[in-house]
Order: C-alpha cells, then structure tokens, then sequence
C-alpha cells in the first residue's frame, strides 16, 4: 500500500528531536509513513495549522490555546513528550543577583517579588504560581511580567529588571555561570511529574484513523528512545552521542557551526517520555490551573483535551 | 446654417470632489457585519478562528461588565497618546530637516529607509535595556513606529512644494525660518496630514507589540492574551477596540484636514 | 507678413461648420455674491463676440459656463446644430492661466488633446508640429512647462486648443501675456484662420485695440455682478480692420468711455458709502 | 543721491534643492558603525542585547558560508516582491477609487482606517485557516500590510491634484479614463511614491511576521529563530539583512522617482 | 478722479530714498541656451526703465538676477547706496505669475511680507487696508485666491508688493491681466505714488503704450538671446504725458517699427533655414 502522506509541525528546539530522529532515520518510512516536517516559529500556529488541517501532528505544551481549540472539537492531546522526573536535571529557578543580594536567595522569598513569563498563561506562569501555592502566599503576591520572548527575559533577568524567573537547566546553567544570575530553586521541588510538553494531532485523525496515528506514535517512540539513550541516559556510547548531535544539528543551530552548536544540543537534552507515556495527572492539574485563572471554561474536562487510548497514561 | 437642432451645451465639469456621506459608511459597515453573522452562522465562516461577530459582541459586553475595558483602554491610549505625539512630532521636525538640507537628506534619508525596515519586535530586548520594562520601552516603541512614516511622508510633502512660492518668500526677504513655517509647512500639510493618517494606524498596530512587554493592561495586553489563549471571541472583541481607536483617529484627522485644508477645493 | 505658414495642409481646417450658441437668462452666483446677472445672448455661426468688462466681472465665469465646466444657477446655455465631424474638441477653451501639466512637456501639452482621438501617431505628430510652428515654439517642443517664459506658456496654450479644430472657440485672454508683435502675428494668423473657416469664437479680452480689431459684436459687461450693458456692432468686415482704422479708433474710444463712466460710478459709491 | 557705497545685489534665491552626496552617507553611516563598535569594546553599549557590530558582521560571513544566505534572501525576496507588488497594485487602486468617487470613499475609507489599524499578527490565525501554511498566508501577511498604507498615501495624493487642470481636461473632452490617467495619476505621483516608500519598508518588517508560520527559509524565520535562541549576534546580522533590503528598496523607488517627477525642479 | 485715496497716512511712502542699480556685463544660460547675452545697464535711483522686448527673450530672468533671486553666469549687478530704513523691502517684486499662497486669503497673502518685520498688529492692518482699496479689493479681504479672477489675483500682486514700501519696484507685467480701465486706475496711482516718492523702478511690460506712459527711458530687447537693442530715452514729465499724445504716439510707433523688424528678421530666417 503506499505510505500515508502526513505533516509534522515543529520548532527548531532539541526539544523536537525525536521528530527528527525519526524522520532521519527512516523510522516514519518504516511504518508506512511518507512525512513531511513543517517548521514554525512559535507552538501556537502549529495547533491553529493542526485545527485547520494543514499539519498532522505536532509536539508543544499544553497551554490555554490548546485547551480552547480543543474545547472547539479541533485537537487532541495524544501523549507525552518532555517531562520532569526526580533525580534528574529539571527546570530551574533563578534570581538576578540585584534581587538575590537584596534578600531573594530561596523561592520562599518570591512574595512580592517580580517574575519574568513569557505569556499569561504559559508554562513559565504556571510555574510562578505553583510556587506561590506550595509556599503559602497568595499568586498574585509574585508579580509576573508578561515578555513574551526567552531572550527578553535573560536580557531583563540579566539587568535586574525582573527579580526572577524558571527555565530548563541548560540554560540556567549558563546563566548562573555568569555574574548577574543567581539559582535559587528548583522547579520539581513544587511541581514533581511536571508534564512540560505533549504531542498532539487533530481530532479527526485521533478518532478515524486511529491506526495511523499509532504507527506515528511507535516511529516517534523508537526516536525518542535513541535520543534518550545517545544524550539524556549516554548508553549508547560517545560516537552514538556524536551522531545525534550531528543528526540534530541539521535541524537545530543550523547557522552555527557544529562545533559552537554541539555543547548546545548536548546540555539542551531533556529526557523524551518512553513510549509518549503521558502523566494525566499533571495534565489534570495543569487544567485545574488554567480553570482556577478564569482563562478557559470551567466546564472543560480532561477528556475533552486527552485522547488516553493511545499511549499509557498515569 | 445646417439644422436647428437644439441642444443644451453638455455639462463636462464637476465631479473630484467630495461630499461626506454617513449613511453610505454605515449600510456598508452594517452590511459587512449581516454578512458576517450570517456567513458564520450557515458555517460558511469557520467558527475556528473567525467567531460571530455575536459572540465577540457578548466578549465585549463582558469587557464591560468586568470594569476592565476602562482599564485596558486607558492604559493604551495613554501610551498611544504619549508615543504618537513625540514620534510624528519628532519625525515631522526630522523630515522638514531632510526636506530643507542637502546634507541632512544625504546623511539621515538612507538611514530612516535602513532603521524603518528594522521589525520593532527585533528591538524589543533593546528597548527593555535602555527604557525598561516598565512604560518607557512601551512608548517608545510607538514612539519609534510612527516617528519614520512621519518623516518619509514630511519629506516627501516638502520635497512637493511649488518651488516659485518659495522664491517669492525669498524675494520678499523672509527669514528662512519664516519661509519654512509660512510656505513649506502649509504647502507640505497636505501630505504630512496623509501621513498622520498612515503613522495613527501604524501605532494603533504597534500598541500589540508594545504591551508585549510587561504590560498588565491596555489592549493589546487583552489581544495577546486572548491570543495565546485562542480566544477568538476575545480577540476579535479587542480587535475591535483597534478597529475603533483607528476609525477615531481617522475621524479626527479628517475634522483637522477639514480645518487646515479648507483653502482647497 | 505672416499668416499661415505654408506648409499648412489645405484641408486641414476644411470642415468648420457653423454652431450656434444661445444664452437665456443667465445668473450665477458664488455663494450670495452674484457673478452674472441676466445674461442673454446669442452668437451666431462663424461670428466673433469679444467680451470686456472690468476685472472681476465675471467673464471667466461666463465662458465656463458656455462650455459646460459649470451649471449656471439659472437660465440655459443653448448649442444649436451639429458640432462638425472634422472637429475633435467642437467647444474649445483657452485658459487665462493657461492650464498646462506640469508634468508634460510642451509637445504632450498638446497632445494631451489629441490623444483620446482616433488619429494615427503620424498625423497628430503632423498637428503638433503645425501648431507649434504657427505659435513660433518649435524650438521648445521638448521643454517642461517651468522652463517657458510666462508669454511661451500662453502659447502652449494657444497651440493646443488650434490642435483640436474647434468649431467654437472660448478664449479667455488668449494673448494678454504677450509681447505686442507676437500678439500682432497670432492676432493675424486667427483673423486669417477665420476668414477661411468662419469658426465661432467667444474672445475674452481687456484690450479694446484687441476687441475692435477681432469682434462682430462687442459685449461690454458692468461691473460686478456682471449684466450686458451694451452690445456694439462693427460692421467692417475683418479683412478691411488693418491698423490706424478711424472707425475703429472712434469705436474704441467709445468703448473705453463707456468702462471708465463705469468705473468712475464705482469710485463715486465708493466716496460716499 | 546719498552716498557711494557699491554692494552686489546679496543674493535671495537659491536653496531648497537637492544634491545627493553619497560620501556624506558613508560618513554618517562608518561613523555610526565605529561609534558601535567602540561603544561595544569598551563596555558603554551592553552586549548583552547588542553584540559589537564586528561579531554581527561574523555570524553574518557564517551565513554566507553556510550557504544559506541564499536560500533565505530568495525566499523572502519572492513573498516580498510577490506581497508588495500586490499590494502596492491594489491599494493604488483602491485609493485611487477612494479618491474619485464620492460614495466609494464614504463607504471605504472609513473601512481602510478601521482594518489598517488591525495588527496583522492577530489576523495570523484567519491568514493560516484562509490560506494555508504555505507561501499563501505569507504573501497575504505582506500584502495586507503594504495595501493599506498604499490606499492612503494614494487618496491623499488624488486629493492634493489641482483642480483647474482636471478642469482643462474636461474641456477638451477627455474621457474620465484619460483624465484619471494623465492628469490625476501623475498629479497624485509623488504622493504615491513616497507611499511607496512607506509600505516598502512595512513590507519589510512584515516579513518576520509573514515567517512566523510555517517558514522553513527566510530572513523573517532566520531572525526568529535567533531571536529564540538569544542568538543576538545573528539576529543583528539577520535585521542588517533587512535593513539592507530596506535601503535597496529606497533607492530603487529614489531612482523611480528621479525618472517619473523629472519634471519637477 | 482715482489716485491715492485721501485716508493714506502722509507719512506712508516719505523716506524714499534713492538707490542705484549697475549691471555690468550680464550674461546668462539656462543649459546651453544662452538667454541674457552681456547686458549692460545703469538705472539711477527714481529713474523708471521699461523694459520691452519679444516673449522669451529674458525680461523676467533680468529681473530674477537684479533682484537677487538668480545669479547671472558672468557679469555683476551692483546696488548703490544704501536702502531707505523706512523701507521693509528695498527690492521688491511683482511675478508675473503672481506667486500667491493657495492656503492665505488675499489679506494674508499681503500680510506675509509684512510679518517677518516689527511692526504692531495695528499698523499692519492699516497698511493692509490702505493698499486693497488702493487696487480696489477691499471686499476680498477674506477671500482665498481660488476664488478670485485672474485680474483681482494680479491686483492681489501688485497690493502685496506696494505693502513693503520698496524702494527699488521689479515689475513683470504687472497689469497685464487687468482691463483698461482698471490698468488705467492703477497707472494713475503708480505715477502719482513716484512723483510724491520717486522710487526706483524696472517695469516690464508688452503693453508699449503702457512703457511710453512710464518709463524715463524704455530698454528694447532683442529676440533671444536677449542683448540691448536700443534705449530710448524720453525726456517729458511724468506728469505732463496724458493720453493723446502726439510725441508719446511717435515713440510708441518708432518702438514697435523696431520691434517687427526683429520680428521680421525672426521670420525671414525661419524661412530660410
Ligand atoms: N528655469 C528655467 N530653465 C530653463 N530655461 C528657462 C528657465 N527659465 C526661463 N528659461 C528660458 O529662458 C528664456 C527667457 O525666459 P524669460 O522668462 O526670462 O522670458 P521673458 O522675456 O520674461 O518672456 P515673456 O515675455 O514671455 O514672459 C526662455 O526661452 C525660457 O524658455
Ligand atoms: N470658484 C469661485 N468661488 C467663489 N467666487 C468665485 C469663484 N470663481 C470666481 N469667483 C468670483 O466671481 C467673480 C467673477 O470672476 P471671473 O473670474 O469670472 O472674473 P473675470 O471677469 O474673468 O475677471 P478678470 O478679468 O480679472 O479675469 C469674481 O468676483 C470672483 O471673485
Ligand atoms: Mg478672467
Ligand atoms: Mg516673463
């Protein structure tokens, strides 16, 4: 029979490289998928272009743009992809060195504080008011500042003009190195199972082809799989490491030169969930959050965002 | 003399002007919106990402209600008012230079054309280090958005200026400063007017960009939330309030070309 | 001595008909300041009406509204009989600011006019040359309009409307921005054009030596708002008009003291009121 | 007869005419780079927003190296021109309707200023649904940016025409054709041209939005991805490719406008 | 009957103060077209010099480069002695296309030459109103210059220039718009103005009745390039030069034989080649 013709949205992020070990290696092909990937700039027109069925897949956080579109009957999660676990190198917290002098040296200390987000709504808000939680105080004592971009908040974060802010350990890393930033916490301290990204696909596919959205699901896994082993485990010895980096850097950093990219990919490299397993209870509580802040409707259920026929679920 | 045919001499002139006519506007904008509504309603317009323009209605009745919308427009006009002033002021004071001095034109005019192409969005870590996060950088990036329309069309105005009326004022020995307020400024109105139609627009555009930044309210704060949120109803809601502030704008500027311009036609 | 150059093609004007025009009751008024007040008038085919009036009477006006670029406020401006096939423009202007684009040289001036016609490229470059030459520009074809002197765009002027053949011709100062022998020479080249093709023309001119010389019928208008007060007759035909004419001087004598009684009325209102 | 003191007549006129001096650009433009770059070296300007134009100009040497400078630039050239020229095509048009007839405008310009003032990243999800996520959404993205400004500048242009020479066209039996062709349009030129100007330029920056979706190439795509990788080197190497695209098309509009308006001093 | 309106302030136009004017060996090419070809002229102060001569030969660019507006190729134009203080421009002018502000009503129009100087609101508003009911617009005051007719837009002109109290009058064409009478009202008054304050003046005209009413001596030039065919010099009074003058019809007459010889000349030359 000849292969499926389908579309796979991403973003140039080593978060998406199990697409592309995938597609590299011919996983895809050997389900019986003809693939094509189609690259965005930012997650959000990726589910637009899944709603309109110009994409069939695609792998991005849930946020409340999700959930409204899948409010509207359009998508469905179908599993996991990035994911925190113990014991594992996870998203960190940050201060500025202005406001960590000044007395913020622990999360505790965030009250009234002001935190860098990207947008309302995004994980980055999620996570502030997690803290808010688990500490005790009200959220809206922590002052999140809506700046759309990572490097805008680095460049905030950097000259003090926000006192604090989370984001993945490779990046924090780098930047506690330097003299500006100090790290004060960690993240899964407050959000343990913290489901950071899903894959998800239309509802069309997700209810009349079933089939193939499983083939899509065994490709991706088996990626996922060699990444985790090359770089996030490092079982399968260095040339396998070398390889990957090699294989991702076609897609990630492509104008940098291997060598300035490959520490990049190296430290960027979170563990892909096994099997896209999905932890709906973090989900559940994500969309608790989203419905606690008024920003999608209350009457949303998690089975209207989830699809849990696909991979297992916990 | 041949025949006696008799005929009045046909009327060949008139026309090219204009007389304003509200009913006309609003049967074309009620019009749209039946349309609307109704294509939406048979389906023809995808509820996805285009709602009813009912259900952005009821969005905006909810706007209102939740005392937000005075808080949200507010903020943005304060900084569309701020920003919009400064930079067509500036870029008005900027093009008149380039118009009026060669040297000026040769070293500032491919300048505007290189900085003008530069996205706003692309300079918004800049404008966070050198104006903040608080609403400096806001300002600003209205400020910067209308400033370089402002001067291309002031430029351009003055570039237009009869050339014999400014010998005129010479011959009269009006100071230079004299002749660039009474002949160059009301000869180049016109044009500077039309860009202060374009330059309104372009900041109403850029209050989206702006609030990017921090921005708890304003309007497009309320847009990017709803954005991110996939809110259509929301957004269209606050679309709108763009699409009002723009016709409010237009609206004022044609009262002030009304006044400025009544020596024409 | 100069008259129309010889190269001119004979059938080039061969087919001016006569046209009528008749004015009824005319009144047109500028917001609540009468410009024309009850003007009748009828030119007959092939005649010449020279209009003068103190400045500001309204001639302009008047001529506007003959040629259908305004509606009077009252009254008809009638057209009786066919515009003759020959003319390409049967009711031609000569504007008293002479109305050139500034973005056209003096050639595209004139063929501006020419162009919305069936005429080949070669025959309308054959037109253009005639009239240019005929109005001593032909130097200056490829010129801009703010490279001619204030004379040479009046000319520009005249060259385009002869470009069109009118049948009637509405000219509105056509020569005031002229130098007296080239006014002379263009003077002679129209009365030589009208003796061999009759066309109608409604001239429009504040120099009475002019008036006497060109017109059938002389039109004086009073002051603002403009109403005929007289209409003088000059019997003479055009041929016999030469210079240094007792008749016409008398006429004209006439003429100027009918304007200054006109006038020295207005100072006398001004003095006491 | 007073005294005898003799003075040349001291001379009035002159000025207010342009030479384009290209050095004096040069000037302007080496002395900002080396204002930058010192500015860098020593510390006065950050880096950590803005690296040190030399280690712009490296990322942007990489980029050729890369080989990929091509594939971007031909990607964005072709939405660019194909969004511009429609764009551009279309708003002279309607502009140009707006500006010559009564009703049209009164039906339609209040419509431009309400539209125009609608960011288009807000339109980005009705671009996707209505025209996909191939170069159809992009090309619409720029061409719905440069239209509007284009209608303006147009009717403003069509509106500043003097009167009495369409009076002198209806005279001479012009058809409405011709005089909208060869009065009014060359009349309403210069305002059409430095609109043109302007939408260039937003036709530029449009392009960072128009490659927001699905772009695998462009010089848009590239200064995202920058930007999200906090590349800052190559997201000043990225916006002087703009800038670029920006002075090329001030030029080539500069040399249109030494053809078309040559008829003015 | 006309002249200066008795409301005029008597101390209006006292401090006349005569300035000289030299050319000396002007020439002047726009592109390879030369158009002043060594000029050279003295006009004593309150001397009057009509100059006269072919459309396009150089008339308004003389006086472009004696007013300082254009800066001859070769040669130089000297000004003798100093300007009259009481005079706000010592060099004015009246443009031949009357260089009105479209956006200024006739009232602004004048006071635009008059603002750039210190003088009160009030006075200004006299100066104003004198010099409108001195060209006969005083109900125009408010009215923009598209509605006014060719003749009030000239008047507006000549209203403007008389306004700064000049000292030396670079006039082009001046009256050329205006119909007789109104051109005769306003000659009046410019010759009564000169003998109360003897201005310096540079008149060009096409109108030679109108040069041999006011010039002391009357510059004729020749086609273009415009050189110094002759100057005739006449020596009667201002005063003493009314209409019907035999020995003025002589000058007039012996200017314009000289004038359609270089015409003819012109024409003979077209002729052969
Ligand atoms: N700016 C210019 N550029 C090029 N040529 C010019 C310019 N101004 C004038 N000329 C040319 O110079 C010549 C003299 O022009 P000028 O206006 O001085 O004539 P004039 O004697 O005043 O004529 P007229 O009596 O018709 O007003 C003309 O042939 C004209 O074409
Ligand atoms: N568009 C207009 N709007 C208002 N008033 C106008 C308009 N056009 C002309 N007028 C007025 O109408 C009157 C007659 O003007 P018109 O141009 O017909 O005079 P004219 O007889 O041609 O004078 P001239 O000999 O000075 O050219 C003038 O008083 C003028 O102010
Ligand atoms: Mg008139
Ligand atoms: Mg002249």
């Amino acid at each position: 029979a000849a292969a499926d013709k389908i579309a796979v949205g991403a973003l140039r992020f080593t978060s998406h490289a199990a697409t592309f070990v995938a597609y590299e290696r011919g996983y895809f092909k050997d389900e019986g998928l003809d693939v094509e990937i189609k690259f965005f700039q930012a997650a959000q027109p990726i589910a637009v272009a899944i709603a309109s069925g110009d994409v069939d897949f695609g792998v991005a956080p849930i946020s409340g743009g999700l959930i409204n579109l899948a409010e509207k009957g359009a998508i469905k999660v179908i599993g996991g992809v990035l994911h925190e676990e113990p014991g594992i190198d996870g998203q960190m917290i940050l201060a500025s060195k202005k406001a960590y002098d000044s007395g913020l040296t622990s999360p505790a200390a965030l009250k009234g504080k002001s935190f860098g987000i990207t947008q309302t709504g995004s994980s980055f808000h999620y996570v502030a008011h997690k803290i808010a939680d688990k500490e005790g105080f009200a959220r809206s004592d922590i002052k999140v500042k809506p700046l759309q971009k990572v490097g805008v908040i680095i460049g905030a974060l950097k000259s003090g003009q926000i006192d604090s802010w989370s984001i993945v350990p490779h990046i924090a890393k780098g930047l506690a190195k330097g003299p500006t930033v100090e790290m004060i916490g960690k993240v899964s301290d407050y959000i343990p199972d913290y489901q950071v990204t899903t894959v998800f696909t239309s509802t069309a596919n997700a209810s009349d082809k079933k089939e193939m959205v499983k083939r899509f699901l065994k490709a991706f896994s088996k990626g996922a799989d060699d990444f985790n082993a090359a770089l996030v485990d490092k079982t399968a010895g260095d040339a396998a490491a070398e390889d990957m980096i090699k294989l991702i850097h076609k897609y990630v950093y492509v104008s940098r030169p291997y060598e300035k990219a490959a520490p990049s990919i190296r430290n960027g490299a979170m563990r892909i969930n096994k099997n896209a397993k999905l932890n709906i209870t973090n989900v559940k509580d994500q969309l608790a959050w989203f419905q606690s802040e008024n920003m999608v409707s209350k009457s949303i259920t998690i089975d209207t965002i989830v699809d849990p026929t696909f991979v297992e679920t916990y | 003399m041949a025949d006696n045919e008799t005929n009045p001499v046909p009327f060949r002139g008139g026309g090219f002007s204009h007389k304003p006519s509200f009913t006309v506007w609003m049967m074309v904008f009620v019009m749209l919106i039946l349309f609307w509504e109704f294509g939406s309603n048979i389906g023809f317009i995808s509820n996805l990402v285009l709602p009813a323009p009912s259900e952005a209605f009821n969005a905006f009745l909810q706007l209102i209600d939740s005392g937000m919308l005075w808080k949200h427009l507010r903020a943005s006009l304060q900084r569309l008012i701020l920003g919009w002033t400064f930079g067509t002021l500036l870029g008005v004071g900027v093009g008149l230079l380039i118009g009026l001095f060669s040297n000026v034109r040769a070293g500032l005019s491919p300048l505007v054309s290189a900085i003008f192409a530069i996205p706003k969005i692309a300079l918004l870590p800049l404008f966070i280090i050198w104006f903040g996060i608080g609403e400096g950088s806001k300002v600003a990036t209205i400020l910067f958005g209308t400033f370089f329309p402002t001067v291309i069309a002031t430029y351009g105005g003055v570039d237009n200026v009869d050339r014999s009326l400014i010998r005129m004022g010479q011959s009269f020995g009006l100071s230079r400063l004299s002749i660039v307020r009474k002949i160059i400024i009301p000869g180049a109105l016109p044009a500077i007017l039309s860009g202060f139609r374009i330059s309104a627009s372009i900041g109403i555009i850029l209050l989206v960009a702006a609030e990017m930044i921090g921005a708890e309210f304003g309007v497009g704060a309320y847009i990017l939330l709803a954005g991110s949120l996939m809110a259509t109803d929301q957004l269209i809601a606050g679309v709108s309030i763009l699409s009002l502030m723009g016709l409010s704008m237009a609206w004022v500027i044609g009262k002030v070309e009304n006044y400025f311009l009544k020596w024409r036609v | 001595m100069t008259g129309i150059p010889q190269s001119l093609p004979s059938s080039f004007f061969h087919f001016f008909i006569f046209m009528d025009l008749q004015l009824n009751n005319i009144t047109h008024a500028y917001g609540d300041m009468t410009v024309l007040d009850d003007i009748d008038l009828t030119v007959s085919g092939g005649e010449i009406i020279c209009i003068v009036g103190p400045s500001g009477c309204g001639k302009s006006t008047l001529l506007r509204l003959m040629g259908g670029l305004e509606r009077p406020d009252s009254g008809e401006v009638l057209l009786l009989g066919e515009p003759p096939k020959s003319s390409l423009n049967p009711l031609t202007y000569i504007f008293q600011d002479f109305a050139l684009l500034p973005w056209r040289t003096v050639e595209g001036n004139i063929s501006l006019a020419l162009e919305d016609h069936p005429i080949s490229k070669q025959e309308s470059r054959k037109i253009i040359d005639d009239v240019l030459s005929r109005t001593h520009l032909s130097d200056f074809k490829k010129a801009w309009p703010r490279q001619l002197s204030g004379g040479m765009k009046q000319r520009v002027a005249i060259a385009r409307a002869l470009a069109v053949r009118p049948a009637v011709m509405l000219m509105d100062e056509p020569l005031s921005a002229l130098d007296s022998q080239t006014r002379e020479l263009l003077m002679d080249d129209l009365i030589d054009l009208w003796m061999r093709e009759s066309f109608t023309a409604i001239y429009v001119t504040h120099n009475l030596q002019e008036a006497v010389r060109f017109g059938h019928r002389i039109v004086v208008l009073s002051r603002r708002p403009g109403r005929v007060r007289e209409i003088v007759k000059i019997d003479k035909p055009l041929s016999e008009r030469g210079a240094d004419n007792e008749e016409l001087d008398e006429v004209q004598h006439y003429l100027w003291r009918l304007m200054r009684d006109d006038a020295r009325a207005a100072d006398r209102e001004l003095l006491n009121g």
